[in-house]
C-alpha cells in the first residue's frame, strides 16, 4: 500500500473527507477547484492537522488521531511542490536548491544537484534571486528543491501548471523514471486529463 | 577626527559610543525574542508583556532611572545579588549607563522587530518544515532573516536612543567624567555653565554625526541585502 | 568591591549639587596640585545625588544645594552627622536682559517670571519664599513660568522668553546678556546654605581630607570667585 | 475614575491625555509623508532627511526643547512669524507641550510606518493602476491599508513616548500646573521633594494604566482588521 | 488591427525583442518557459518601459519612443488577468470584484457583477478574504476583477491554469463570446496547445 489514509477536516465552512488505499505509485488526486485537494496534501504533509483519521504512505504511519501519533513535518519526509511556490525569497536559487538536501542524511539522497538542475534547464539561474523568476522558472527551482530534499514520497500540486509543452514533457519523463526506478510513491493533483491518464496507476476523485 | 575634539571630547564620544554599543547589543537578542513571543505568540499575560515593554517610553526617563537604582542599586535586590555573586557593580560605573541604554532602548527595538516578525509569511517557515527543518531550524534560516529590516532599524533606532539618553543614566548612574558621563550629560553639564553654548553645540554636533555614521552604516547594511527584499510569487 | 572607586590610591567621589560644577572642579584640580589624588565629581540635581546614596551609591561627600535632602539622609543615618558644615552662602536677585526696559515686577504687564520650579528646586523655593514675605507673590503668580532648573530659568530670560528671572547671584554674575535689577534681602526667604558632609559609608581617608580643603582659604577665593558667599 | 483622583491629579491626567492625542494627530500625517518618502524614494539628500528625521532621538531632550526655544520662541524666527500671522503663541502654553511631544515622537512613528510601507507588495499598485486606479487613489486604497499595522505601531510608540515626555517639554513649555504640567513634569515635581515617593507612585502609575489603556485599544484596533492580514499568493 | 506591436525590452541579461500586427481579436503568445511573456504583457499594460518601440491595441496608441508618448496604465484600460493573482489581501472577494469596476465609467461597462460571479461560480466567495481562497478559486476572482473594471482590451497570462476541466471550458466559452460578442481585443498567454488552437485565430511566437 503506497498510500493509506482515510481522514477528515473541516476548513470553512467546508468539511473535507476522504479515504482511499492506493496500490498504485501514482496516484492521481483530481476533482473540482476549491474541493479540498490542497488541504489534503496539507494534511499529509503534516502541515495541518485532520480532526480524525489515519495517514500512513509507503507503509509509514504519519498520523493516526486515535493512536495519538502526529509526525512533524519534519520528519514526515514528503517531497512537497507547492501549488504556490514558496521560494525563500532571501536566498538565490542556489541556496533555494540546497536548502532540503543539506538537511537530509547523505545516505537518503536518491538524485544529485547537477541532474536536477540539468533536467529543469535551470543552470542559468542559479545565481538570480527568486524575484527575478518568471512564472515557469519559479516553478521549476521549486520542483528541484524538493527532490533535491530526499523526500521518500512526492506531493505534486499542480508542478506541471504554467511550464511549456517541451519542458513539461522533460519533466513528466523525470517522473515516470521516479516513479518506476526509484519506487518513490507520488500524489499528485492534477487538473489535466492527459496528464492524469499518462502518469497515473490510480485516481481518486475528491468531491 | 581627534585633531578636531579636545581630549575630554574624545573621551565623552568613546565613552558614548561604548556605552551605546554594549546596550544595543545586549537589548538585541533580548527584544528580539520578546518581539518574536509577542507577533507569534498567544498566551495570557500577552497584552501584560507588552505593556510592561512600553513602560520605559511612557515613564519619565528619571523614574526608570530611580527604580533601576532600586533594583539594581548596592542595597537593591539585584544589585546586592549581583554584587555578592560576581562581585558587579553598576551604579556609577559606564556598566549603569549602558543598563539605562538598554532599558530605554528595550521599547523601540521590540516594536521595530515585531512589525519585521509579523510581515514574514509563515507559508514559507511550512516549506521550511517539509524540508526537513526542525522549528528552531525553520526560524533561524527563514524567520531570522526575514525580519532582518526590523532588526536593522530596531538596533538604530535602539543606537539612537542609547546615544541621546539623559534622565535614566543621570538617575542611576550619576554623572561621572570618564566613567557615565555621556555625550548628553556632558551636554547637560555644559548648560549648567552660562556661556557655554559653543561647547554645548560643539557636543550636540558630534551626537548628530555620530548618528548619521550609524544611520549610513545601517542603510549600506541593509541596501547590500536588499536583492533578496523584493516579493516572489 | 574588587575595582571600586574608594581604594587607598583613589580619589575620593564627591556627589555635588549641579550648580556647583564649575566652582568645584576649579577647587578639586587646585587640591589634586597639592599631591592628592583627583576626586571623582558627580554633578546632577540635589534630589539625584541623595537618591543613590540612599540606594547604597559607593560615594565620600554629599555637598547639597539645600538643607532638606541633607536632612534626608541625615534622618537615615547615611552622613557622618559630625562632618556637616555648611560650606557656602548665596543670594537671589531679579534680573533682566541686558537693557530691556522692564526693570522690575510692578512693570510685568503680560510678561513672564522665570523661576526655578518653586514646588520642586530650592532655588525657585528661595524665590518664592522671598516674594510672599515681601507681600508680591500675588501679583506674579500667575506669571510665573517654572523651569526645571536655574540655568533654564536664565536661559530664558537670556533669550528674552520671559522679561524678569529671578536666579541665583552667582548665575547672573556667570552671564553676559542678564543684568540684575533687584536683590533680594536675605532676611525675606531661609537662609540659603550649601551644606556638605562625609557620607557614612565612606571609607576614603581621602574624603574627609578633601572636605576638610573645601573650607580653607584657597578653595574660598575660588568659590567667592564665582560668586558665593562664605558660610561661617 | 475621578473618586480615586485627586482634583489636581484628575487635571494633570486630562491635560496629558490632550496634549498627548494632539500630539499624535499632528505627528501622524506628517510622520506618514516622510516614512513613504524614505521608503519608496531615491532622491539627494535622502540619507540626511533620515538623520534629521532621527535627530529628537539622539540629542538629548532638553537640547531639542532649547532648540523649540529658540525657533519657536516669541523672538525665535519660526514663532515671532506665528505670532504676528496668526497671533499663536506655543512657548507656556498646553500647544507647545504637544509641539514638542510630537517632535520627540516624530522619529518612533516614522520608522515604524517605514517598516511596514517598505513591506507592502507594489505588485499590488502595479495591479491597482491597471485596474485603473490614480497613483494616488492606488496609494490611498492600496499602500495606505496595507501599511495600517505600522501606522498603528507608530501611533501607539508616539503616543507612549508623548506620555512620558519630558525634558523638551519642561525645557520650551515650562511647568505650568493646568497648562504644561503634563504627568512627566508633575511626577518630577515630586521627585525633587523628599518624602513624595507615594506622589510619584501614584502619578506614575496613572501613566501606566493610561498607556495599558491605549496599548488594548490600538491591539483591539489591529484584531479588527486581522483577516485582512494574512498572506496570500 | 487589433494588437499592433514593435518593441524591445531588456531584463538583467535577457534582451526581448518582438514585433507583430495581428488581425486576429483574439492572438495567442506563445513561447518557453522565461522567454518574455509576462514581460511583453507588462509592457502593453504599461507597467514597464520598453527601452523602444511602439505600441497600440485597436487603434489606440500607448506607447510610442519615437514621438515620446507613453500613457499612464490607469489610461490604457487593460484588463490584466496577472499570472499571480494579485488579489488585494485586505479586502474581501467582493470588493475585489469591484475595484476596477467603481474606477470605471458606467457606460464602458460591457458585463455585470452577476453575471461574472455566475460565470465564475464564485457567489459563496463573495464575503471571504483572499488568503482563505483556493488556488483556482483565487484565480477566478482575479479574472472576474479584471473582467469587471470595463477594460479595452484584455491581457491573459496563463488563466485557465489550475482550473479544472469543467470551470475552464466553462471560462473558454466566456473568452469565446467576449471576442466575438463584445469585439474586444484579447491577448492570451498559454502553454495549452489545445486551448490555443480552440481559441486563437493568431499566434505569435517568442523565442
Ligand atoms: N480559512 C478558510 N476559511 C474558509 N474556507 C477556507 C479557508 N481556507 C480554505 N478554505 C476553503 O477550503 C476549500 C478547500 O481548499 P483547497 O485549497 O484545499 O482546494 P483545492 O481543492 O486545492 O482547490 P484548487 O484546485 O482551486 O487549488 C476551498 O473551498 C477554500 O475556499
Ligand atoms: N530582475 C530581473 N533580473 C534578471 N532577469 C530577469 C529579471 N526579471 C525577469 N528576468 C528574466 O526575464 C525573462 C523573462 O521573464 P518573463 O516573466 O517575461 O517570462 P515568461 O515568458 O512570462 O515566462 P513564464 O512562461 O515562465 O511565465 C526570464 O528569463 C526572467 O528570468
Ligand atoms: O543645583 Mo540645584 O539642585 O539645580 O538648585
Ligand atoms: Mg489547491
Ligand atoms: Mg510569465
Amino acid at each position: 500500500m503506497f498510500f493509506d489514509l482515510s481522514l477528515s477536516c473541516r476548513v470553512g465552512e467546508r468539511a473535507i473527507e476522504l479515504a482511499f488505499a492506493s496500490q498504485a505509485r501514482l496516484t492521481a488526486l483530481v476533482g473540482p477547484s476549491g474541493v479540498g485537494k490542497t488541504t489534503v496534501l496539507n494534511c499529509i504533509a503534516g502541515l495541518r492537522r485532520p480532526e480524525s483519521g489515519r495517514v500512513a504512505v509507503a507503509g509509514n504511519l504519519l498520523f493516526d488521531a486515535a493512536a495519538g501519533v502526529n509526525l512533524r513535518p519534519e520528519l514526515r519526509r514528503a517531497g512537497y511542490v507547492f501549488q504556490d511556490a514558496r521560494l525563500f525569497p532571501h536566498m538565490r536559487v542556489a541556496a533555494n536548491l540546497t536548502y532540503g538536501e543539506r538537511l537530509a542524511p547523505t545516505a537518503d539522497r536518491w538524485i544529485g544537484q547537477e541532474e536536477v538542475v540539468e533536467f529543469l534547464g535551470i543552470g542559468h539561474l542559479l545565481a538570480r534571486w527568486p524575484a527575478t523568476l518568471s512564472g515557469g522558472e519559479t516553478r521549476r527551482v521549486a520542483i528541484g528543491r524538493a527532490l533535491l530534499s530526499a523526500p521518500r514520497f512526492l506531493l505534486l500540486d499542480e508542478p506541471f501548471a504554467s511550464l511549456d509543452a517541451e519542458r513539461g514533457e522533460t519533466l513528466m519523463k523525470l517522473v515516470e523514471r521516479i516513479r518506476d526506478e526509484l519506487e518513490i510513491p507520488i500524489l499528485l493533483v492534477s487538473h489535466d486529463r492527459s496528464e492524469v491518464e499518462r502518469l497515473a496507476g490510480e485516481v481518486v476523485m475528491l468531491a | 577626527m581627534s585633531e578636531w575634539l579636545t581630549p575630554a571630547e574624545w573621551g565623552v564620544v568613546t565613552l558614548s559610543l561604548k556605552v551605546s554599543l554594549v546596550a544595543v547589543a545586549l537589548t538585541l537578542p533580548v527584544s528580539y525574542a520578546l518581539a518574536w513571543l509577542l507577533a507569534r505568540r498567544r498566551f495570557p499575560g500577552r497584552i501584560l508583556l507588552d505593556a510592561v515593554v512600553h513602560l520605559p517610553l511612557v515613564v519619565p526617563p528619571v523614574v526608570t532611572g530611580w527604580i533601576l537604582l532600586v533594583l539594581f542599586g548596592r542595597n537593591g535586590p539585584i544589585g546586592a545579588w549581583l554584587e555578592s555573586q560576581f562581585g558587579l557593580v553598576l551604579v556609577f560605573r559606564w556598566s549603569g549607563a549602558a543598563l539605562a541604554a538598554a532599558v530605554m532602548a528595550l521599547p523601540l527595538m521590540v516594536r521595530a522587530m515585531r512589525l519585521s516578525i509579523e510581515a514574514v509569511d509563515r507559508r514559507l517557515v511550512d516549506a521550511a518544515r517539509t524540508l526537513g527543518a526542525s522549528p528552531w531550524r525553520a526560524f533561524l534560516s527563514i524567520t531570522l532573516p526575514l525580519s532582518a529590516p526590523g532588526i536593522a532599524a530596531g538596533a538604530m533606532l535602539g543606537f539612537a536612543r542609547s546615544l541621546g539618553e539623559f534622565g535614566a543614566t543621570i538617575t542611576f548612574a550619576s554623572n561621572i567624567a570618564g566613567q557615565t558621563r555621556t555625550l548628553p550629560l556632558a551636554i547637560y553639564s555644559g548648560l549648567q555653565l552660562p556661556g557655554a553654548e559653543v561647547q554645548v553645540a560643539r557636543l550636540s554636533l558630534i551626537s548628530v554625526v555620530l548618528s548619521l555614521a550609524a544611520l549610513v552604516i545601517s542603510e549600506l547594511l541593509v541596501r547590500r541585502s536588499a536583492g533578496s527584499r523584493a516579493h516572489v510569487l | 568591591a574588587c575595582g571600586s572607586p574608594t581604594g587607598p590610591a583613589k580619589g575620593p567621589t564627591v556627589l555635588a549639587a549641579a550648580s556647583l560644577q564649575e566652582s568645584l572642579e576649579e577647587a578639586a584640580k587646585a587640591w589634586a596640585a597639592q599631591g592628592h589624588p583627583a576626586p571623582v565629581l558627580s554633578f546632577a540635581g540635589s534630589s539625584a545625588l541623595a537618591r543613590q546614596v540612599e540606594q547604597g551609591a559607593p560615594a565620600d561627600v554629599f555637598i547639597s544645594a539645600d538643607q532638606e535632602w541633607m536632612d534626608y539622609l541625615a534622618g537615615k543615618n547615611l552622613i557622618q552627622p559630625t562632618t556637616r558644615i555648611d560650606l557656602l552662602t548665596n543670594r537671589i536677585v531679579l534680573i533682566a536682559p541686558k537693557g530691556a526696559a522692564v526693570r522690575g515686577l510692578d512693570a510685568l504687564g503680560e510678561g513672564k517670571l522665570a523661576l526655578a520650579d518653586p514646588e520642586a528646586v530650592p532655588a525657585g523655593r528661595y524665590a518664592k519664599a522671598s516674594l510672599e514675605s515681601l507681600g508680591e507673590w500675588q501679583g506674579v503668580e500667575n506669571k510665573v513660568v517654572p523651569a526645571e532648573n536655574v540655568r533654564a530659568a536664565l536661559a530664558l530670560v537670556e533669550r528674552g522668553e520671559a522679561q524678569l528671572g529671578i536666579v541665583y547671584a552667582t548665575d547672573a554674575k556667570a552671564s553676559d546678556k542678564v543684568e540684575v535689577v533687584r536683590e533680594f534681602p536675605a532676611s525675606s526667604h531661609p537662609p540659603i546654605r550649601y551644606p556638605a558632609a562625609l557620607l557614612a559609608g565612606s571609607d576614603n581617608p581621602e574624603g574627609k581630607a578633601f572636605l576638610e580643603f573645601l573650607s580653607s582659604a584657597e578653595a574660598n577665593k575660588i568659590f567667592a570667585s564665582h560668586g558665593f558667599g562664605i558660610a561661617e
